[in-house]
């Protein structure tokens, strides 16, 4: 397996604000790699940055990122206009407001195509039926001369799907795709993603809140706390050793039908997340860390732990089934 | 159990016409259908389905803000429409799912939590005050935060806040709806640990609404789950989510996703057929998306039934 | 900036000559292009009470009799002569070989029509009373015609020559009242070929008009008339050469035009006055305080009425000391009381009347806001605050039937009649407009109108003046003066009825 | 989309009989009409004639029951002053009133469409702020004064335009350019903020995650949407407009409609007054009607109801 | 806040700051009556001017009037029939929003009714129409113009209103057992309080510019009360050779309303306000 995406020393700051800090991460082709945080962690905004899609006051800073072999962030906004859509494509969390209403599904689908590819429309239409009908959306005629809000919410999450499946990617960039969905038709739509990421070699850079998700999809996992990643490894390791006290907090924080009993209190983790400003060292989570000391107010040190698995933290917990 | 429970809702719809303009044509919305449930006292009932299922409805209409198109809700026995909107805030009082939007932003934390005292007319200032400034400790905010707006808090905060609002009057039951599914997972804990120890501390009666099995898993001692306004299925939560009889919770069931790798994704297999609440199929409103629907389940409505004194199940299948 | 601003505006309107590219005169299209701020919106002349109205039915129309501009003596018209049978009957002998517009030749049968038509109870004229003295018209051959009054009118033939314009009848009777409104003719000099309600008229010149007649073969081939209703609107027209000729210009600009060097100006005090009048027979509340003589005397004295009359109407205006033009027949200054202008005399007669302080009243107007407004500050400088509704003419007019105006500022133009008959009735003969209700003035007008003895009527107008200036019922305030704005290629003369005649124009 | 049509038209309906009602109310609030009618000169013996000749003398229902049935077929009586059916008068303005109309609209459209996308896409810049500025000093304008202000340059100074009347096509310029000056800074505004919040909206986000075009999201993906509210309130603006051109009518002595209600208010003329307050109101609810319909046409998700 | 917003409004409020004190004390600081007339000096032309003289700064006008008194006193005839104008309509378009937004079914039908007669209506015309039938008085201009702009006011409340109705404090606020007029006060008014207040910015600068309509067509503030638009009728005649008469009632129209347009945008930027049309 080859990285298709090699991202190191991410920043990304939005004024004084300080969104994403020194993120580091690598996805490889028919691998999902999921990014896991809560809201405010930098999440969404590390998947636009490496997509050149910020908005105009976000100013976006790499040591590099590698897509499929190439350094990506000195291209020119034509050169990444040729390959956001064809090579590198991305889905959202909201389908409902992510389809243009205007437009027919057809015509949005066969669009992007259109643009990367020299097809004819009736070619590009013939593409856009069978992946719909791939990706799970029966009737796709019919569907075709549609508009977005004729569709269910989980039928337009399969139509953004196809859509960014259109010219064949390399790299699928899902930004909590099933968040705004119902629970039957999230088990869906990751199915369908995991069926396609087999299918088609894709490399997936999942983006999502839900630990969840995390466990039953992901290959590798990078969890992000205040803009940082600070533990990351294969999914197995990582939750049978979580090593960073968030981490540990987060799982803890998860209700499991059948694992916790009825008046017992669910583990927790005091207080909010802080915002970044620039300038700020040391641990962003000392302030809600248990076992923080004065050495958290200095600059944290990485940690291999493991293959593949490494945590930024001056406390790492190693101990094996720690867990609560 | 011969004690009257103190919640009980009785044969209770409601309908909505669609609005508009002065001539737009009615069209008739179900979004609760028939549903008939009792609550004992100090009980936590767990109501789950997707989105558009009515859950949202049956909470308003026990709160009394919407009006039922037919049923009752009973509160200790005393229908809710006879009584008044004082005597009705002493018996329910609400915590809402948004904790961005359930808070006035023009008004201070104090003012906030001592509304439902003050808009009963008959509590003097100091006893207002005093109640206030306790409350607030109890739910973990201090009283500087008391003066402060809701925008210099965060989601846990202000989540706390609401729910000191919904237990000023000292309520005999609070209906959470979808108390928690606003908050990230750390702060979710923290609610709802709080929710947990005040039921206990001060006996409530909880109505708690989510789509999040596991949440309900955790809070419930009973669970309903509803699908297009219809009850389809009610149990106690061991054995409901031991013994899942409808195929709705059974999918609903095997769709949750825990934390632990290695079991892959379920096929919950319900096709994409989404529920439309203004289309409403014949027979048995889940038959299109059933994957063990039978003839008659397109036909004709399925009975009610009891397979064990605490079960209730709506279904052609046994 | 204001500064830059204001001067290069200045600049710009004393460039006006030299700046104005493609809008010359149009001597050389024969076009006089006329500007008037009062659109006629009916031209048929009989249909609309607007001198705008009359003064294009002297272009179109001929009458029967014609009344010279500058001596006033009446001439033949369409009547050869006439004979006045007694105090009720006049025949009139009228012109043989005149023709209409549309070429048919006029006859007795034309008049007979035309003056049954507009003198019936039923005709809706727009100014009945300009026609109801008549009883009927009959015809006593091709081209005679005897017409007989419901009661003697001294004044008879002044009407007959300013506001009896004769229809032809055949014409009419054939398209109706309403086509003739759209596409009217007469027998005058200029035949209307367009014309659009309210918005314009084109004469050209009528080459069947009769040569020998005293208004003359018209000099200019076409009129081009234009209703513009912005008097600002109107000077920028003439000031960027588009128009010809205004009419009505502010005085206050008379003197910064005729220094434009495309321009001429030209001025003539017309008959209308301009008056005020006052509450004597308290009609707007029975006690109101000018009620009391005394008090209307000091109104009398409060105004500056020769400071208005130099300063703000300007170009001669004088004050009347009558209440009617001094030219007009029976309007005898000598008999009237006057009242100079001397605000502390006016002072000591408010509070002899019993208002030391003043009071409190409403002066209604139609006329130049700032004349009100100046006869508002000299009632104020006395201690008498007049609220001033500055109404439209006609809303003005409506009110004052009503009997709501205790002060009321507003002019009368006399129909340009020259008799005292013309003015005199309307305020004092217990019309809508008399605010005096005094049976004596009223007996005494009857008596001076049911005669037509010169001596007789003079020695009854006099006493009447007489009575109405010692009881200072209603203030002549100033005469009227027309201005004139026309373009310098234009040879032009006013006369004081206020009726331009274009068919007197010439290009120089 | 039929059901939807009649339900328009329906309250459209509901809403013109209101404003007929008002229409007739209004011309009762002042005194005698039938001695305003009789102009200056007359007697109260012709009062008497006109009233009962204009059939004034009889109970106001009956009159406003008359009124609103010949008012219906079109007919709105006869001018007091013009001699004339109304409908006929207003038929003959109305052209004067409509061109103004148009005029002021395309110009108005003209200016204010690129403006408020340059000011969109340029948000925050100085292209911005110049171009809300512009709107802002536009909305300060008193028209008259612009009006004013416009003949002295252009009719005087340079002597390119005419100043009143409505000869040419030249006649209208200035009027129209007055006109549009009232439209601009709302459609401006309009623009923009539509423009913004298509620019910033997710389905722009996905167009360009889909590697389009700028111009292709600019003018495909953005314009569409944001230019749907503009396309119905112009409908809307040109109804206020026509019916907020009595002052520029006065001004330019454009005889339009807007000016004979002008005359016929100073002049008592009340069954002009009356007509021409109906037949904008009914000219507005009319254009409201279309922009609805329109915007349910632009608008995909509006046609299916 | 973009910083040159900031920096518009303060000039907005600077503006407004500057007539609102010329309007309250101006007509007593300028040593000149507003009604006085001298037909001896007449249109004198204002002092930087050939002509004019330091006794009257802005020169007279066609009755020999102090033209700087006039403007200072028309400030504040403009300012009162905004301010006036505005409380009324705001009064009526803001209840009948309100009880629009919040109750909903019949009474919104209701209300929604009478917004769209009352846009239906052409507002110059109609005023112009009252004006001219009644007779021109302040009141009336002010009664007339109260009457019929409420309709912006109505739309925002009642848009804004039935946002706030549906979000959960409101909810809350029943639950607790307020009365509907409570929620009214205290939970609905103060959250569309800062829409309202821009509605209101615009709504006046409206108004006043309306007034000046009515007053140039002669039928809006009666003589010899110096409205703006007033001064600019009776000055129209004289432009040409006395430009300053309708240049400087002119302007000073044109910068107050927009000072109060600039007060209104930066409110709205502030608040984040949509003004609904």
């Amino acid at each position: 397996m080859s990285a298709i995406l090699e991202v190191e020393g991410l920043a990304v700051r939005f004024g004084p604000t300080q969104a994403v800090r020194h993120a580091h991460f690598t996805v490889h082709q028919g691998e999902t790699h999921c990014i896991v945080g809560e809201s405010g962690c930098g999440k969404s905004v590390t998947s636009l940055a490496i997509m050149n899609l910020l908005a105009r006051n976000g100013h976006r800073h790499a040591q590099k990122i590698i897509f499929a072999g190439e350094d990506i962030q000195a291209y020119s906004d034509r050169q990444m206009e040729e390959i956001r859509g064809n090579r590198m494509a991305m889905i959202f969390q909201e389908p409902m407001t992510s389809l243009n209403p205007s437009y027919t599904i057809g015509s949005q689908l066969t669009e992007v195509l259109r643009r990367h590819r020299n097809v004819s429309q009736a070619e590009a239409e013939a593409r856009a039926m069978a992946l719909m009908a791939r990706v799970g959306i029966t009737a796709p005629a019919m569907r075709l001369r549609q508009y977005p809000h004729q569709l269910s919410g989980g039928l337009r999450q399969r139509v953004m799907i196809a859509m960014a499946l259109m010219c064949e990617p390399e790299l699928l960039i899902a930004d909590e795709p099933t968040t705004a969905l119902d629970v039957t038709v999230q088990a869906q739509i990751l199915r369908l993603l995991a069926e396609l990421k087999q299918e088609l070699g894709l490399g997936i850079l999942l983006i999502t809140h839900d630990l969840g998700i995390v466990a039953r999809v992901a290959d590798h996992v990078s969890v992000m706390y205040a803009g940082e990643v600070i533990e990351s490894g294969r999914t197995a390791d990582l939750f049978a050793r979580p090593a960073h006290p968030y981490t540990r907090g987060l799982i803890d924080c998860v209700p499991v039908p059948g694992k916790i009993k009825a008046g017992e209190p669910l583990g927790s983790i005091p207080g909010t997340v802080p915002v970044m400003k620039e300038g700020f060292q040391g641990c962003a989570f000392r302030f809600r860390c248990a076992s923080a000391t004065d050495a958290c107010t200095q600059d944290v040190p990485r940690h291999e732990i493991g293959a593949q698995h490494h945590v930024l933290c001056h406390h790492p917990v190693t101990d094996k089934g720690s867990r609560a | 159990m011969s004690t009257t429970p103190i919640l009980s809702v009785s044969h209770l719809s409601c309908q909505f016409k669609s609005q508009g303009g002065l001539f737009q044509p009615t069209r008739l919305l179900r979004a609760v259908d028939d549903i008939s449930f009792t609550l004992e006292e100090g009980r936590v009932l767990g109501i789950v389905g997707e989105s558009g299922c009515g859950k949202t409805t049956l909470a308003r209409m026990i709160l009394g803000l919407q009006k039922p198109s037919s049923g009752e809700v009973f509160v200790q026995g005393a229908p809710l429409s006879s009584l008044d909107r004082r005597a009705r805030a002493r018996l329910i009082q609400p915590v809402f799912q948004d904790p961005f939007s359930s808070l006035n932003p023009k008004q201070t934390i104090k003012d906030i939590i001592s509304l439902p005292l003050r808009a009963q007319g008959t509590f003097e200032p100091h006893e207002i005050e005093r109640r206030t400034a306790a409350l607030l400790e109890r739910v973990g905010l201090s009283l500087e935060q008391g003066l402060r707006v809701p925008s210099e808090l965060s989601g846990g905060q202000r989540q706390r806040v609401a729910i000191a609002r919904a237990l000023i009057l000292e309520p005999r039951i609070v209906i959470c709806d979808e108390p928690t599914s606003a908050l990230d997972v750390s702060v979710q804990a923290q609610i709802l640990n709080l929710l947990d120890e005040l039921r206990r501390d001060l006996k409530l009666t909880y109505v708690f609404i989510s789509h999040n099995l596991a949440v309900v898993e955790h809070v419930a001692s009973e669970v309903m789950v509803m699908y297009l306004g219809r009850m389809v299925e009610r149990n106690q939560t061991a054995d409901l989510f031991k013994t899942p009889r409808h195929p709705y919770t059974q999918a609903l069931l095997a769709s949750v996703l825990t934390p632990e790798p290695g079991l892959g994704l379920p096929d919950v297999g319900l096709g994409d057929i989404m529920p439309d609440p203004a289309h409403l199929p014949t027979g048995c409103r889940f038959h299109p998306r059933c994957l063990k629907a039978l003839p008659q389940c397109a036909t004709q409505e399925p009975p009610l039934r009891k397979p064990t004194d605490h079960a209730v199940l709506e279904c052609h299948l046994t | 900036m204001i500064r830059q601003t204001l001067r290069s505006l200045l600049l710009g309107a004393a460039l006006l000559g030299t700046a104005v590219t493609g809008a010359q005169a149009q001597k050389a299209a024969d076009t006089l292009r006329i500007a008037m701020r009062d659109a006629v919106t009916n031209i048929d002349p009989y249909y609309n009470n607007l001198r705008t109205g009359v003064v294009m039915s002297h272009q179109a129309w001929d009458m029967l009799v014609y009344r010279d501009p500058d001596t006033f003596a009446l001439k033949p018209l369409l009547a050869t002569s006439w004979t006045l049978v007694d105090d009720k009957t006049i025949d009139f002998q009228l012109r043989s070989g005149v023709t209409f517009h549309d070429g048919s030749a006029f006859s007795a049968d034309d008049v007979v029509y035309t003056i049954n038509l507009v003198s019936s109870a039923d005709s809706k004229v727009a100014v009945p009373t300009n026609t109801n003295w008549i009883e009927k018209a009959e015809k006593t051959g091709d081209l005679s015609v005897r017409v007989t009054l419901k009661k003697p009118n001294p004044a008879a033939l002044e009407y007959f020559a300013l506001v009896v314009p004769i229809y032809p009848k055949a014409y009419r009777e054939k398209v109706g009242a309403d086509g003739y409104a759209k596409a009217p003719i007469g027998a005058g000099p200029y035949r209307i070929s367009k014309w659009e309600a309210g918005k314009e008229v084109t004469f050209e010149r009528y080459d069947g008009y009769w040569a020998a007649s005293p208004k003359g073969k018209p000099a200019i081939k076409t009129l081009y008339v234009r209703f513009v209703p912005d008097a600002t609107t109107e000077m920028t027209e003439l000031l960027a050469q588009r128009v010809d000729w205004i009419w009505n210009v502010n005085p206050d600009q008379f003197d910064n035009l005729s220094k434009m060097p495309t321009l001429q100006m030209a001025r003539k005090e017309s008959m209308r006055i301009g008056y005020l009048s006052l509450d004597a027979a308290g009609r707007y509340g029975a006690g109101n305080p000018l009620t009391n003589q005394k008090v209307r005397q000091a109104i009398a004295h409060a105004i500056d009425r020769k400071t208005i009359a130099e300063k703000l109407v300007t170009g001669g205006s004088r004050v009347p000391m009558a209440p009617c033009y001094p030219g007009q027949f029976g309007c005898d200054s000598t008999a009237a009381v006057t009242y100079d202008y001397d605000p502390a005399k006016a002072k000591a007669l408010l509070a002899e009347a019993g208002f030391p302080n003043g009071f409190e009243t409403e002066l209604v107007s139609y006329v130049l806001p700032q004349w009100t407004a100046s006869v508002q500050g000299y009632l104020q400088a006395v201690g008498i605050t007049a609220r001033v509704s500055q109404l439209q003419i006609q809303a003005a007019v409506a009110r004052s039937w009503e009997g709501k105006n205790p002060l009321y500022m507003a002019s009368w133009g006399s129909y340009s009649i020259n008799d005292v008959s013309a003015i005199m009735p309307n305020f004092f003969s217990f019309g809508g407009d008399d605010y005096a209700r005094d049976p004596e003035m009223k007996r005494l007008l009857e008596e001076a109108g049911a005669s037509i003895d010169p001596e007789f009527r003079k020695k009854s107008y006099s006493a009447a003046i007489k009575r109405a200036t010692e009881q200072a019922y209603w203030l002549p305030l100033h005469t009227y003066v027309t201005t004139y704005g026309f373009s310098k290629s234009l040879s032009f003369t006013p006369y004081p009825d206020e009726l331009p005649r274009f068919y007197l124009s010439k290009w120089n | 989309m039929i059901t939807f049509i009649l339900r328009r038209t329906c309250l459209a309906l509901v809403v013109v009989l209101t404003v007929m009602t008002l229409a007739f109310v209004l011309t009762r609030l002042s005194g005698d009409l039938a001695i305003s009618i009789a102009g200056p000169g007359s007697t109260q013996a012709d009062v008497e004639v006109i009233r009962k000749a204009y059939g004034l003398d009889r109970p106001v229902l009956v009159q406003f029951y008359d009124w609103t049935r010949l008012a219906l077929t079109g007919d709105f009586g006869s001018s007091f002053f013009f001699k004339d059916k109304v409908a006929t008068l207003i038929a003959q303005r109305m052209p004067v009133t409509l061109s103004l109309g148009f005029v002021g609209l395309a110009l108005a459209l003209s200016i204010s469409l690129p403006l408020g996308i340059l000011a969109a896409l340029y948000e925050n810049t100085w292209i911005d702020r110049t171009a809300t500025m512009l709107a802002m000093i536009g909305q300060a304008m008193p028209s008259f004064w612009l009006g004013l202000l416009l003949m002295i340059v252009f009719g005087l100074q340079l002597g390119w335009l005419p100043i009143s009347g409505t000869g040419s096509w030249e006649h209208y310029v200035m009027p129209g350019i007055v006109l549009a000056f009232t439209a601009i800074p709302a459609l401006t505004r309009l623009m923009r903020s539509g423009m913004i919040d298509a620019l910033s909206s997710d389905y722009i986000r996905t167009a360009r995650a889909k590697g389009l075009s700028r111009s292709s999201i600019i003018f495909k993906h953005a314009l569409r949407n944001a230019a749907i509210p503009v396309v119905s309130i112009a409908a809307v603006q040109l109804g206020f407009m026509l019916g907020g051109s009595i002052v520029i009518e006065t001004v330019f002595a454009l005889h339009g409609v807007g000016y004979l209600a002008w005359e016929s208010i100073s002049k008592n003329d009340f069954p002009v007054v009356q007509a021409v307050v109906l037949v904008l109101a009914s000219l507005y609810i009319g254009l409201t009607l279309v922009s609805d319909i329109l915007n349910a046409l632009l608008d995909p998700r509006l046609r299916g109801a | 806040m973009p910083r040159l917003t900031q920096a518009s409004f303060v000039i907005g409020l600077g503006i407004v700051g500057v007539v609102l004190i010329a309007a309250l004390f101006g007509p007593w600081l300028s040593g000149h009556d507003a009604f006085a007339q001298d037909l001896n000096a007449r249109l004198i032309p204002p002092v930087w001017m050939e002509g004019g003289s330091t006794k009257h700064l802005l020169g007279t006008d066609q009755l020999g009037r102090d033209y700087l008194t006039r403007l200072l006193y028309g400030a504040r005839i403009s300012l009162f029939i905004g301010v006036l104008t505005v409380i009324t309509s705001g009064v009526i378009g803001t209840s009948l929003g309100v009880l629009g937004g919040f109750y909903g079914g019949r009474i919104d039908d209701a209300v929604l009714f009478l917004i769209t007669c009352r846009l239906s209506i052409p507002v110059v015309l109609v005023a112009l129409a009252v004006v001219g039938l009644i007779g021109s008085s302040l009141t009336l201009v002010v009664a007339t113009l109260g009457l019929l702009l409420w309709d912006r006011f109505a739309v925002v409340a009642r848009a804004t209103t039935m946002q706030i109705r549906s979000l959960d404090y409101v909810n809350a606020a029943w639950c607790s057992g307020s009365s509907p007029l409570a929620i009214m006060r205290d939970e609905i008014l103060p959250n569309i309080a800062s829409h309202l207040m821009v509605v209101c910015t615009l709504e006046i600068a409206l108004a006043i510019l309306l007034e000046a309509s009515l007053s140039f067509l002669g039928l809006g503030v009666p003589p010899p009360l110096p409205s703006w638009g007033l001064m600019i009728a009776e000055g129209k005649d004289y432009m040409f050779f006395s430009a300053w008469v309708i240049m400087i009632p002119g302007l000073a129209l044109f910068t107050l309303v927009l000072g109060i347009n600039l007060v209104g945008d930066g409110l709205r930027r502030a608040f984040g306000t949509q003004v609904i049309k």
